[in-house]
């Protein structure tokens, strides 16, 4: 990676970081309504994947926990924000929220709900991708305890078997909500359970961003040669609660602080300092820039932007005006 | 017009959508090979190859979430269930995911798979194999149900569907498969609203949709004859949305209401048409409206018991001769 | 009697099942160490160990499956699934195993699970955390459905359906774990059939369950303040079966009829209600019975929106205030 | 295992093997209707997995394949037979059908029609068993197909993290209905997609009885010391379409000669004939006698058998008067 894009990427990291508290600020404002899931402590994963990725061609989908994702992949940072605060101007109109954060224009195909249910959309993604001959891939994130689905087993057997041009990231953060995953998974590794399949994987420690990205970029080589799925398991740690709803209280303190000493963004930062490239100030000077912008331009837009109008409550349940609802243009 | 049979118009359906569409494909359980457990899908395989009439491993749910996901990015593709039985596997991904995608993305994306299966109780399948599910699709917002009763429905409809960018949700049935009927010989696309005049009548409306259309028409015969009862039988052909308009309008004529479901009655399409009875036209009504369905069980193996468990012409005649005391 | 809340009450009536009978067990995501999303199994983990109060993985189907089994050979699983629209995942299990086993084998076996879960909208979940789901479950023979309104009736509820031989689905509601209200000192069992008037009326009965027992109980303050009517109100607290004598009983000493639902109307409790009053007693009608309902669209996230998609005690005062023209 | 057993158990394979064949007649009679899934070619599997099993403790659990597990099993052949016709005296009183032999009393915990249903209920009776503090094991048998279905992947998870005594046998007939099964599944060797959840697992010759018995006997020694559950996969094929509606168009008639050279049957009795623990006599009267008892005790009963009353059709939704429903006694 050329220096000028470390800075960059430390910069989007440190962006997303900041933009993830401004979150929850305004949550605790009641400015963002329902489940919130936040990010910080997981930024090398999203970062080191999707920065090996081909911004103007690949797809990504994921949970829930998607605000980074999506930013990262494109999204107007101001368009999340108006999302969360139910906004017309939002990526997805007001109408979808936190978990819901489609930018469909920069391919990033959205946050969904139901652990698990992003696995074989995914695959479907990468079919249409192979029917077209397309040379992008599908970029699929999902958490270690969403693994235990039937959908995991399912789709990724049928993307090996179609040989479908997808490639499934696990965000391990060794827990689901308040489980550790040694109560909720009989092979905690999640790299090995995919050997059922026999799609090749690998696992990375998803605090350190240059490796993750070369670990992706292994497998997105390997992916969009044509050789099929790939799994990349990341080991990874959120510093805050599931959601806004969880205090948090099945973790040890002692656990806690272990990995906040493994910090992907200090580390990164250091790292840099240590190699030359940054100093300290320009770090500070990021910062404040990062604040900034969030107050200034993400906050202020999503605050000055209108609600979606009311009499517009039943638009998007169906098609407008299909002509094969009335049995087609030949009648 | 040539007469058909009801699975060579599924057959049509899929074969001149393959070729008119090269993102159109066709997926399910022994689709390709076999040709589908009824021959919706013969020869298409050898046809269209395996990339676009794909069998699937049994894994209802997740073979669905991908063809959504196809879906997405254009692909159309015609999902066959089985069985309806196994949609019961595949509902996350119908409900949670296709039917709700367009709203909660604010309409950037949309989902348009078709999924068709045949529903309906068939013979001594048991029960785990008799499940009558349409209620269950219509009740939920984002998604289209339609059924057709004969081969130029199943045709048309299926058509419609595949161009329609709604998620669609087509229910068969099993009995049906081998059912003939006339078909028009040139292209045709059936509308995906509203409901049809099957036989018109003046003294009450018989309700129907799919198989139990039939048993309205043999009722109406019997009760043409019999009793000097002339009934119209409305076809349901559309389940969701309803066709409200048309419901009122023939009642409205008749002032009499029966609704036939093969179903059980609990939260049904009896209730429902009942129910936009009551809020369309109360006033016009001359009788209290009947629903005819099947009792509240799982369906029984044994032959007897499963005819008891049933609705059929017979049970149509029974409920409009008490409702016209006769 | 002491006022508690609705969760409190669920939590009770855990408590004291699992104490009384070691074949008793709950499982679901996160109700041991966690102690249940909404708290109803709070301390538990600790009291009874984690052979009894079990953390799942996250695979409904696998785990209700899984509970099921158990329940063949008297284990008495009480599932939690932590927000109804996760359901959709395990209604294999539910419906094609539990709720027909019994027929199936002749009566062989039994399968004595309960499955409880928050159904309804709460606060600006979105489109796939906000389904209203209770239609479902009820429409499916084998399989007992009761939905509380009150901690009583949580309390109660739970109780009777973990001792009870049938598979029973208790429908709870996100947004009334902390409501309070009165539970007996002493051990109590609520019948799972039947209904109760919440609130005695003559001239037009509202029919509500779960939270809509309440928009219905404000509706008839207002309406008896502002327009003089004095609305009965009866709590569908048993969905299925439903109480066909109550609702008659009802209906026919108040001839009109307003059924309050929170999911979109479409084969909904408030169609099957309308069915049943035109079955059970149509001449008694005085006017077109109606039905409060959400918009048939999948849920908002924005707060007005989502406002707006649902209904509401005004909604119900609307209603009623058009009925009588006032 | 004991010469007499031997004898025994090859009477049982030809018993099997004769009910099934007569069930092919009674249907083409129309004396059997629905769905009717025949078990010829594969009778060495349930044999000789049960033959290891303890009759008197251990529960089996099966799919729509059903009919031969569940007279191994201890089922009367006649009232499986009634059950067939549909009658009264049924195992299921006739209620269930081919698809779902149901007999308690014995432990067959029944035959279930969707593919998959059977792996976490065979999970659930085998967390019953482990509450009772019971030395008793549940035998899962179910198809290679079937390892597709999310169920399969929950259940076999949760199997070995709570360490449930559960056996589960793969029948590997190398089809589901009409897709073979590298057709639809990217790792054919279904032995080796357990180490997935980290459990125990064979692949063996499902033609010859006495290899699957002792492959049995290791597994069920080792589920029955309290070890968790295992896996076994049987090879083997069936001879017939998938169901009777099945025209079996789809498998090369090489293949189909190949297999019937391995009859488990044949095989097994021509051991015994070489052993000089059989004559060919001996076993032409076993058939005759085996024929012979299914004519006239089988088929005549299920022939004799009343029908159910049809004023029952609403028994068994619900169960019978019922205190709770009420709220209890107490009241
Ligand atoms: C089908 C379904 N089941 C349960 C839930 C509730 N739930 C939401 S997130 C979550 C934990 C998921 O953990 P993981 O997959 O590890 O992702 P993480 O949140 O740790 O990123 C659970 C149980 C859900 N949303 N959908
Ligand atoms: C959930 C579900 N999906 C599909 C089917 C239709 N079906 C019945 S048997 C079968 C093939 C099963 O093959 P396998 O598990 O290998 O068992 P085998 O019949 O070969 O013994 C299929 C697809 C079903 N019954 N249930
Ligand atoms: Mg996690
Ligand atoms: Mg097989």
């Amino acid at each position: 990676m050329k220096v000028a894009d470390k800075k960059r990427l430390l910069r989007e990291m440190l962006f997303a970081r900041r933009f993830e508290e401004r979150c929850y600020e305004a949550y605790v404002e009641r400015n963002i309504g329902g489940f919130l899931h936040l990010y910080p402590g997981e930024e090398a994963c999203a970062h080191g994947v999707l920065e090996a990725a081909d911004a103007d061609k690949d797809y990504v989908i994921t949970s829930y926990r998607d605000h980074v994702h999506a930013i990262k992949w494109g999204a107007d940072p101001r368009k999340v924000m108006a999302e969360l605060y139910a906004k017309e101007t939002g990526v997805s109109k007001g109408r979808g929220g936190s978990m819901h954060i489609f930018d469909v224009k920069n391919r990033f195909m959205g946050g969904y709900a139901l652990v698990g249910g992003p696995f074989p959309l995914a695959a479907g993604i990468a079919k249409a991708i192979q029917m077209k001959k397309g040379e992008e891939i599908c970029i699929c994130f999902l958490g270690d305890a969403a693994n235990n689905q039937g959908t995991f087993h399912e789709s990724l057997n049928m993307a090996k078997l179609w040989n479908l041009p997808v490639f499934y990231v696990c965000e391990n953060n060794l827990y689901g909500i308040g489980t550790r995953i040694d109560r909720s998974t009989a092979v905690v590794e999640q790299y090995k359970r995919v050997s059922a399949y026999n799609i090749p994987s690998a696992q990375e420690d998803g605090q350190d961003v240059e490796k993750v990205y070369k670990a992706a970029g292994k497998a997105i080589k390997h992916v969009r040669s044509g050789k099929g799925p790939y799994f990349l398991e990341l080991m990874t740690y959120r510093y805050r609660g599931h959601s806004m709803s969880d205090s948090n209280a099945y973790r040890a303190r002692a656990e806690e602080r272990m990995w906040s000493k493994r910090d992907p963004i200090i580390m990164f930062r250091d790292r840099l300092i240590e190699d030359g490239h940054l100093t300290k100030e320009e770090y500070t000077d990021m910062d404040t820039d990062i604040l900034d912008e969030i107050e200034n331009e993400v906050i202020a837009f999503a605050n000055d932007s209108p609600e979606p109008p009311v009499s517009e409550v039943e638009r998007y349940v169906l098609a407008e005006n299909d002509p094969w609802v009335r049995g087609g243009v030949h009648k | 017009m040539t007469e058909i049979m009801f699975w060579e118009a599924v057959l049509r359906a899929h074969d001149e959508e393959l070729a008119n569409d090269p993102m159109v494909l066709v997926m399910g359980e022994d689709v390709g090979v076999v040709g589908g457990t009824y021959k919706a899908t013969l020869g298409l395989y050898d046809k269209y190859g395996e990339q676009r009439v794909i069998d699937t491993p049994i894994s209802e749910n997740g073979f669905t979430g991908l063809g959504i996901g196809a879906s997405f990015l254009g692909v159309r593709p015609i999902i066959e269930i089985m069985s309806v039985n196994f949609a019961w596997l595949a509902m996350d991904q119908m409900f949670n995911t296709a039917a709700k995608v367009r709203y909660m993305s604010g309409g950037q994306l949309e989902a348009p798979v078709v999924v068709r299966s045949p529903g309906g109780t068939a013979h001594q399948l048991g029960s785990q194999h008799s499940a009558r599910m349409e209620k269950v699709f219509m009740g939920i917002a984002g998604l289209r149900v339609v059924t057709p009763s004969s081969p130029r429905q199943a045709y048309g409809l299926l058509k419609s569907a595949v161009r329609c960018n709604d998620p669609v949700f087509i229910n068969e049935h099993e009995l049906m498969y081998n059912m003939k009927g006339e078909v028009p010989d040139e292209e045709y696309f059936h509308p995906l609203e509203g409901s049809e005049i099957a036989r018109p009548g003046r003294d009450v409306t018989l309700f129907g949709y799919n198989i139990s259309v039939h048993w309205c028409l043999q009722a109406a015969e019997l009760l043409s004859k019999h009793h000097g009862i002339e009934a119209e039988v409305v076809d349901l052909y559309a389940l969701s949305p309803l066709d409200r308009a048309g419901i009122r309008d023939s009642v409205t004529r008749t002032h009499r209401a029966v609704i036939v479901e093969e179903a059980e009655p609990m939260v049904g399409v009896g209730a429902e048409v009942m129910a936009i009875i009551n809020e369309e036209c109360f006033f016009e009504l001359d009788a209290a409206p009947l629903r005819v369905s099947a009792l509240n069980v799982p369906i029984p193996y044994n032959h007897a018991l499963e005819k008891t468990a049933l609705p059929d012409a017979n049970d149509v005649v029974e409920a409009v001769r008490t409702m016209f005391g006769v």
